[in-house]
């Protein structure tokens, strides 16, 4: 019956990609595309891998699909103009021979996957009592590889900083996004007063427990940066003008500790983000506890966009 | 004891998948957006709560069945607060009469 | 037990794909904000399912993260769909 | 018997052309931002396929592409944020949103400062 289901989704995950790249209506599109995350969610369970199936939910459907229907809202009005630039039908022949070549090429990659596969679960779960933490991919973030993770936090710092750079010159520094005008006795204030205490606990408990099960910074993160991000589109809070200095502190104080802590690696563990024995769990908590609010102010800021408000 | 868990848990889950069966023959069905949404949030409210509610007797801890309650309010608090923004639009567009 | 669990879940997601057909069909960006929001609470409902049939409690959590962010999303779709239709008809349908 | 790690691979490569077709042929370059994320969350699905064949050990996967594969998702993420930024930029300067030098001119560019 498994087999069932597993069919059953790969069929509608198709479905819905297809109907994200075919519709006409760009809003259709995006809200297909919002399913579509969803349900690779349930995919990436029946794959086993859970800790992704978290991340796909946080990020996949809800930030990702927020973020292009803002942009599909606003761009409504060019819509009619750009369909017309549709390219004729010897083009999509062309472009659809050369994607079906793409997946068969894929395709026979996939059948001819060597057997036994090649793993490396033993080596990561032999090692893993070093580290201190009971998740194995906590452990690859965290000690094994985590030289990519630090990279990726300053690559999000630095898609922050061009996005901040796209405004205009006299917004520069200001305040991201249009200003909320809301009903502050409407339903929208409301569900923005109730929702973000009962989502930031679940935020941080899904950061507490990425040590030992499923879960992790990254998620957390994710879901406290969509709690901020609902009061904003409430118009409770305000998104600060990006020129602030506490806010870029706090942006770059993940990152700069986790530096610190590989630095301080260099010096007592023989190896830059080493960790000297013992030590490995403590600070693996200290650099997660850091990085997390400076993903979720990352995450949430690059959703918000280039600054469209001058500062005052 | 165990037995008439399970005779629970089968009607309750049964009634939620047919309160989903319920919803979604209204999305398809019903003439016009209101009376869709009315029938959405029947697949929403109920629907979801039965399936919590028969998976209920089958959790191992405390926290767990906390958890379980927490998404069915959290999914109903967000199902009412978006029901009537999709229902501000619909009105939105509608001629006045 | 497990295989009746397993059965609902896939009978609710079998469901929530039928609606979203909504999506496809349309006519307005109402019936799609529906559809997705349907196919948000039936993929939870179908995901605790899912958990309870293969006894993975870690399911429940990400049900929750799930909850969370459908919300989020769902707003902030409903958000964009009034700013983007002020008292005229969606272009992209036959209304 | 299908292993599900096959199947759901060959299902990413199938998103993966899809999503290249939906690159080529449309227009409009926030469908093309979308589509781009069609055949990333397909690339993600073939490397979870491969993650789900190197189980072991009593984990569902290999847990190394699976670690990589959040840090994906997040860059990913990024990304998509830059080019919607880069593309909203460009709307409010030229009041079109469209790749071609000699594009239409769109009727306004009053919906960027509403």
């Amino acid at each position: 019956m498994i087999e069932a289901l597993n069919i059953g989704l790969a069929l509608l995950v198709l479905a819905l990609g297809a109907w994200t790249v075919v519709a006409r209506d760009t809003f259709a599109a995006t809200a297909g595309f919002l399913a579509y995350g969803l349900l690779l969610t349930l995919v990436w369970v029946q794959l086993h891998g859970v800790d992704v199936a978290l991340t796909e939910a946080a990020i996949g459907g809800g930030l990702t699909g927020a973020l292009l229907i803002r942009a599909a809202a606003k761009l409504r009005k060019t819509e009619t103009a750009a369909r017309a630039e549709r390219p004729g039908a010897p083009t999509r022949l062309v472009a659809a021979l050369a994607s079906a070549a793409v997946t068969v090429a894929l395709a026979l990659a996939v059948l001819a996957l060597p057997d036994p596969a090649p793993t490396l679960a033993p080596e990561a779960m032999a090692n893993i009592a070093a580290t201190g933490v009971g998740n194995p991919i906590t452990a690859v973030l965290l000690a094994y590889r985590s030289m990519d993770t630090l990279l990726e936090a300053i690559v999000l710092l630095f898609a922050l900083i061009g996005v901040w750079s796209l405004a205009p010159d006299r917004v520069w520094g200001g305040r991201p996004g249009p200003l909320n005008r809301v009903d502050p006795n409407g339903i929208l204030a409301y569900f923005a007063r109730v929702l973000p205490p009962i989502g930031i606990i679940v935020g941080i408990y899904i950061f507490w427990i990425g040590a030992d099960l499923p879960g992790g910074k990254f998620q957390g993160a994710t879901i406290i940066a969509a709690m901020w991000l609902l009061t904003i589109m409430a118009g409770l809070t305000d998104v600060p003008p990006v020129s602030r200095t506490w806010l870029r502190v706090l942006l770059v104080l993940g990152p700069a500790v986790f530096i610190a802590v590989g630095a301080a690696g260099a010096l007592w563990a023989g190896a830059f983000l080493g960790y000297p024995d013992g030590f490995a769990k403590p600070l693996i908590i200290v650099i997660e506890a850091a990085l997390m609010p400076s993903l979720a102010l990352v995450l949430a800021l690059l959703l918000t966009g280039a600054p469209e408000r001058a500062a005052a | 004891m165990s037995a008439v868990l399970d005779v629970f848990t089968f009607a309750a889950v049964t009634a939620g998948a047919f309160f989903y069966l319920a919803g979604t023959v209204g999305l398809l069905r019903f003439p016009d957006s209101l009376t869709r949404l009315h029938a959405l949030t029947k697949a929403d409210n109920l629907g979801l709560a039965l399936v919590v509610l028969g998976l209920l007797p089958r959790v191992d801890s405390v926290l767990a069945g906390l958890k379980l309650v927490a998404i069915w309010l959290l999914v109903l608090l967000a199902g009412a607060a978006a029901s009537q923004l999709i229902a501000q639009t619909v009105i939105r567009r509608r001629p006045e009469p | 037990m497990p295989e009746f669990l397993l059965a609902a879940c896939m009978f609710v997601l079998a469901m929530v794909a039928l609606g979203l057909v909504r999506i496809v069909r349309g006519p307005n960006v109402a019936e799609r904000l529906m559809a997705a929001q349907l196919l948000g609470t039936g993929g939870i409902g179908a995901l605790l399912l899912l958990g309870a049939a293969t006894g993975d409690a870690s399911l429940v959590d990400v049900s929750l993260t799930l909850a969370l962010l459908a919300a989020f999303a769902s707003v902030a779709f409903a958000k964009a769909a009034a700013a983007s239709t002020p008292d005229r008809a969606d272009p992209g349908s036959g209304e | 018997m299908m292993d599900s790690a096959i199947l759901f691979g060959l299902c990413a490569s199938a998103l993966v052309g899809l999503g290249v077709y939906g690159l080529i042929v449309n227009p409009q370059p926030l469908r093309k931002i979308l589509a781009f994320n069609v055949v990333g969350s397909g690339v993600f699905l073939l490397c979870g396929a491969i993650a789900r064949r190197g189980a072991a050990l009593g984990l569902g996967g290999d847990p190394v592409p699976q670690a990589l594969l959040i840090t994906g998702i997040v860059v990913a993420f990024s990304a998509t944020a830059l080019a919607v930024a880069v593309l909203l930029r460009l709307f409010d300067e030229t009041g079109s949103a469209t790749l071609t030098a000699d594009a239409p001119e769109a009727p306004t560019s009053e919906a960027g400062a509403k």
